[in-house]
């Protein structure tokens, strides 16, 4: 997709971009957490802003969650549009209720009379030896409860839209971001995430998959770093025949069921993916929404690749061996197609 | 400096008002509910938490304040709503799951929102705070007038969000006022096996910000330090803390044995009951007279009537609408 | 099952009348909480508890979730076995922290050198317009996350069993009790709930489901609450000439996938009836653990009963509306039939 | 009272045996990670918070630990988890994630865990608090013997968990102290930006307990702070909350380009490096000569030597054993 003379973004770099184009335009948008000032993000996504909008609009905070998301709640009720940083998805436990039941329900409880504008940025993933607090996805517990869009994407050209479309919207978006995607080295980085970003800004519509890959032998459904092995996985398919179609998520809130199904109704046959653990949350619903709503297309049983129901390990060899793959997505074609 | 008359006659009528409101709400509440009761029945379902007895610290408070002003309340929010001027018919129908509600019946009684006067309630313990310091950023930034309080129990100041709020509060220098209505209890657990510290006051140490601590439930004294609070924080001095010793005269919640009081405990606290102590008060203070205070109790009874005809006269939700709203229209 | 001359107990009495018997033997034991004490509960679940084994062993806590729950934590690490109670489950965004990243996983993290006996147990569920802040079930959040049990009985003999197996078991159980079956009349009351209890301390096997009626036409699977709709639904259907299977699911961690697989593959057909909310949840899992395993046995697409993903509204009508019942289940049985 | 000799040369020696280790590690992290540094590479993958310039915290307080006593530590462990007594060998190999480890991999640098110490981390900001409460109460309720710490950072103060575990272990009057390494910065956040108040020793009061703050990062004012607050709570008399003002000569983690810092401040916290400070006040003292100090060095520095050795020598974990270990055997 890329032209050899376009701009290359990071994910890091198109959210920034994303956010001070959007600040130039809105002063009600202002940024809010730890670390997102001076250092400009942990993993880089606020970087240059402090040094364009000042500390005012870009505000380092206590390490305080429940306060400033509380307060971010409270703000976007009375007119301003905050974007919040809650630096790694598996803090959440110390801030959920600001999250679950002040942001996403305050909506709703008041009738609609307040609205609560905002975006919750988080970092989400591992693979890189961080541990079991801090390299979780946690994408099904977000997703499962309600009030609160939920988007993550895969690439910075959808980075920057969604960023953009989440700044817009009048309800509060959870934009998850992978970390193995922000193109920051020392994190390692999926090449495949930066890609060409226009300059000007533009919005992704929020709830819309995307077919990344066009196949018709099997559907390989996932989202953020997921989607990367779904491709890698489609790669050695191909050499062996098989052509697999790749469907991104995008936004996990609304979901895009249609789309899912009309890959599958296409392929026959679904392997999701999924860094998240595997029981109650992303792989089950995906399956559950194709095969609810019609089993007959399905040539074989649906199978997922996801993070077993175990914490995350430390251990290289040990983390590595629970992580989605593309050779496992192989072996989920392979086990499929014996089946 | 103690309230003007027409503050006083003001408070006195919001007290009185939501006493009658409580009064109304809590006969209601049994209909339907006996012999058998069970909260999920009669025209006012689920739980209730009254205020009676807690109406001074309200009035003292909001007497400062405006329609654009911020209040989040709590679990018990009925005397801090009236007080902050949050439409009564829509209140009493959101209470009764009505159409007509403040949310069309999706919030009920611990969940009154009303934009027009800037009024939003938490159910969860402390959780009206974040977002009460968050209204005073909004407008420091926008540099709008306007302070934002928070009312929380002093079962709440133990709540790690409280410490958290008051934190960010003090160090971002916010116009916001933290009213703590100390009733000793939270549920059956007194405030002495559960705080640290017998003065909740004491703890705005911890925040560098003034705290200080109203005895004996009066609305003059609260009027008086929520005046120097709320002016201070529109100043652009900073936050401050108020705890309010205050009673709790009816259950934590309707249908509550309260079998942990202490033997006598009800008894003395409805000698003390705060409405014919300041309606003793002004009329020998000659600011109002027996005809010009029972006036204002016909003009209570008479608004709270109509409230309660307009809730149980309008239509109920209609189901499906259950499934809108989630997300901003 | 239960004969007119045998004790009956309310699950509310049947939990304290477990824990006083495992007190009795096991000094270790001791439980904390609001306002389990001179009150019993706001359930009932502690009641009489402080006037056998005083203030000490059965302690009131401040209104301070993520202080009590990380103090139980402390507490089984260092050999004692805390029972605490949360008091909504809806509370847990204040102290998920303690839950999930504590609790859950500091066994692994110390690779199973550090021990954390402790019962979570905490109320769910609606129906009495309790409002979206008092009414959720949170299944699906807690069964998400790896690293504790998670049961949740629908009858006073399992609720006992169920008790004392957590009292008893070495790793953390989280323990979720519905309002509407514990037997306290001013939450309305379930009455199926309300069944006999032998007087005698036992057990019941954590991870073990229950077929709770037997049936061949369609499986119903459930838990709590659920279970009532799912017999009450099949009572209907029994008269339509339609045989319906009930599984109540009794454990969510670990879920006993053989059970519910064997009575599909019996059936050929699966409800699965949920008061979560619908998406990444409970009944996503149910039905991926069914059609990833085995496709040819269904005659027909699963199906879910569940909360929609809305906010859990106050209004009587509105919750109703939302929430499953019998009729909604006998006209998902009929919409399966016409597909 | 001031530190005996003995105690001064098991102080030094753990403040030189972390230091020592700290340096071992930096190195090796680096490994594999150049010239492209990627956190995911090399035989220490992950992050790495180093306690490089904090020793005298953990030394000051854990000299009068035994091992039944209980600590808590957080994302920065390695000098507390040291002056505690956990086994050298298997922390380093728990930080190469080796199945020789403290948790056989499973763990890693952010979660130390030795039972045979009674050592516990948690990576989650004031997270450590709740529990050593609870091993607190534990110890209370049994009768037995043992006091809890919990080490925190500056940063942690401002956490909701903190306060919640304050208030409940002061209102249970429980054998706890709460120690506040201050080494002024949250990563990239100054005390000042996020702290309402300078002194977090002033929080004390909050909770109606002793509070004290020790200046300079001094080894001795430490030790002896430490011992009354742990005598107070061996003696039943409830918990108390020291902070200690400290120095981070490192980054948050290895990577960081500290940016943030003021001009200046690294090279000026350097000269204040507390082991050339402690080693020239013990001679001078007369409380150590150079060659039992040399020794202790020496010693120190082979005991690293060992541990690492172990560690690299050691198996990787099994990748399968992932699966094991989620609940209690
Ligand atoms: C986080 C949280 N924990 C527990 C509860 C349950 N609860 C509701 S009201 C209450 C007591 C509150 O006491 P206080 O703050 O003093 O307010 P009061 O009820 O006395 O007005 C409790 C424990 C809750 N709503 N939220
Ligand atoms: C609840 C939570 N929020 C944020 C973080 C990310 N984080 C890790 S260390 C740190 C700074 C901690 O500062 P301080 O408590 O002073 O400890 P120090 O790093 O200085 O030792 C932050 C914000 C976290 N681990 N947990
Ligand atoms: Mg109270
Ligand atoms: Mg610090």
């Amino acid at each position: 997709m890329t032209k050899s003379n376009e701009r290359k973004l990071t994910i890091a770099r198109a959210m920034a971009e994303a956010t001070a184009q959007e600040m130039r335009i809105d002063p009600k948008v202002f940024v809010m957490g730890e670390d997102i000032g001076p250092l400009g993000g942990v993993y880089g996504n606020t970087r240059g802003l402090i040094e364009e909008f000042g500390a005012e609009r870009i505000r380092d905070t206590p390490i305080s969650e429940t306060a400033f998301i509380g307060a971010a709640v409270g703000a976007a009720q009375d007119g301003m549009r905050p974007v919040v940083e809650l630096m790694f998805v598996d803090f959440f436990g110390v801030c959920f209720d600001a999250i679950y039941n002040l942001m996403a329900k305050n909506t709703y409880f008041s009738g609609g009379k307040f609205k609560v504008p905002m975006v919750l940025m988080t970092s989400t993933g591992g693979g890189y030896s961080d541990g079991g607090q801090h390299s979780q996805c946690l994408y099904g517990t977000f997703a499962h409860l309600p009030g609160m869009k939920v988007v993550a994407p895969s690439n910075a050209y959808d980075a920057k839209g969604l960023m953009t479309a989440a700044m817009r919207d009048d309800s509060p978006v959870v934009y998850m971001y992978h970390k193995g995607l922000q193109g920051m080295g020392w994190l390692g980085t999926e090449a495949g995430a930066t890609v060409h970003v226009p300059e000007e800004s533009y919005t992704l519509e929020i709830g819309k998959a995307k077919v990344v890959r066009e196949g018709k032998d099997v559907s390989i459904v996932s989202v953020g770093m997921g989607v990367h092995n779904a491709l890698k996985a489609a790669k050695t398919l191909e050499a062996q025949g098989v052509s697999a179609e790749v469907v991104d998520l995008v936004s996990l809130v609304p979901l895009d069921r249609e789309t899912i199904r009309a890959s599958v109704a296409k392929t026959g046959r679904l392997i999701v993916v999924d860094e998240d653990y595997m029981s109650y949350g992303l792989s089950g619903e995906i399956i559950a929404s194709v095969t609810e709503h019609d089993i007959s297309v399905l040539k074989s049983a649906p199978k997922r690749v996801a993070f077993p129901d175990v914490p995350i390990p430390f251990a290289r060899v040990m983390e590595q061996f629970c992580l989605p793959n593309p050779d496992k997505i192989v072996a989920a074609w392979d086990e499929m197609k014996a089946a | 400096m103690s309230p003007t008359r027409e503050d006083q006659h003001w408070m006195y009528c919001n007290m009185v008002t939501s006493r009658r409101f409580e009064e109304a709400i809590a006969k209601i509440y049994f209909e339907g509910k006996s012999p058998a009761f069970n909260m999920a029945n009669g025209p006012i379902p689920g739980e209730m938490h009254l205020s009676d007895g807690q109406e001074p610290v309200a009035v003292g408070v909001c007497a400062h304040l405006t329609p654009e002003d911020v209040v989040t309340a709590t679990h018990r929010p009925h005397h801090q709503a009236i007080a902050k001027g949050v439409d009564l018919d829509k209140m009493a129908a959101e209470i009764f799951g009505k159409a007509t509600g403040l949310s069309g019946g999706r919030g009920g009684h611990m969940h009154i929102f009303d934009a027009d006067v800037n009024f939003a309630c938490s159910g969860i313990i402390a959780q009206g705070m974040g977002p009460a310091v968050g209204a005073a950023l909004s407008r420091k930034m926008q540099g709008k007038s306007g302070v934002a309080v928070a009312f929380v129990g002093e079962g709440a100041v133990n709540q790690g969000g409280w410490h958290e709020a008051m934190n960010l509060a003090a160090v971002w220098n916010l116009p916001f006022v933290c009213v703590i209505e100390d009733n000793a209890w939270g549920i059956s657990v007194s405030k002495e096996t559960s705080s640290a510290v017998a003065n909740n006051a004491d703890r705005a140490a911890a925040y560098g910000i003034p705290g200080k601590r109203i005895e004996g439930n009066d609305p003059y004294a609260i009027h008086e330090a929520a005046g120097e609070a709320i002016a201070r924080a529109r100043a652009g001095n900073g936050p401050s803390l108020i705890e309010v010793e205050t009673y709790r005269l009816a259950g934590h919640f309707m249908g509550d044995a309260e079998g942990y009081r202490p033997e006598g405990e009800k008894d003395a606290l409805f000698e003390k009951d705060p409405i014919p102590k300041m309606r003793a008060r002004m009329i020998g203070d000659g600011m109002a007279s027996e005809e010009e205070l029972d006036r204002i109790e016909a003009e209570a009874a008479a608004r709270v009537d109509a409230a309660i005809k307009f809730a149980r006269e309008s239509d109920d939700a209609a189901p499906e609408d259950a499934l809108t709203r989630v997300f901003a229209a």
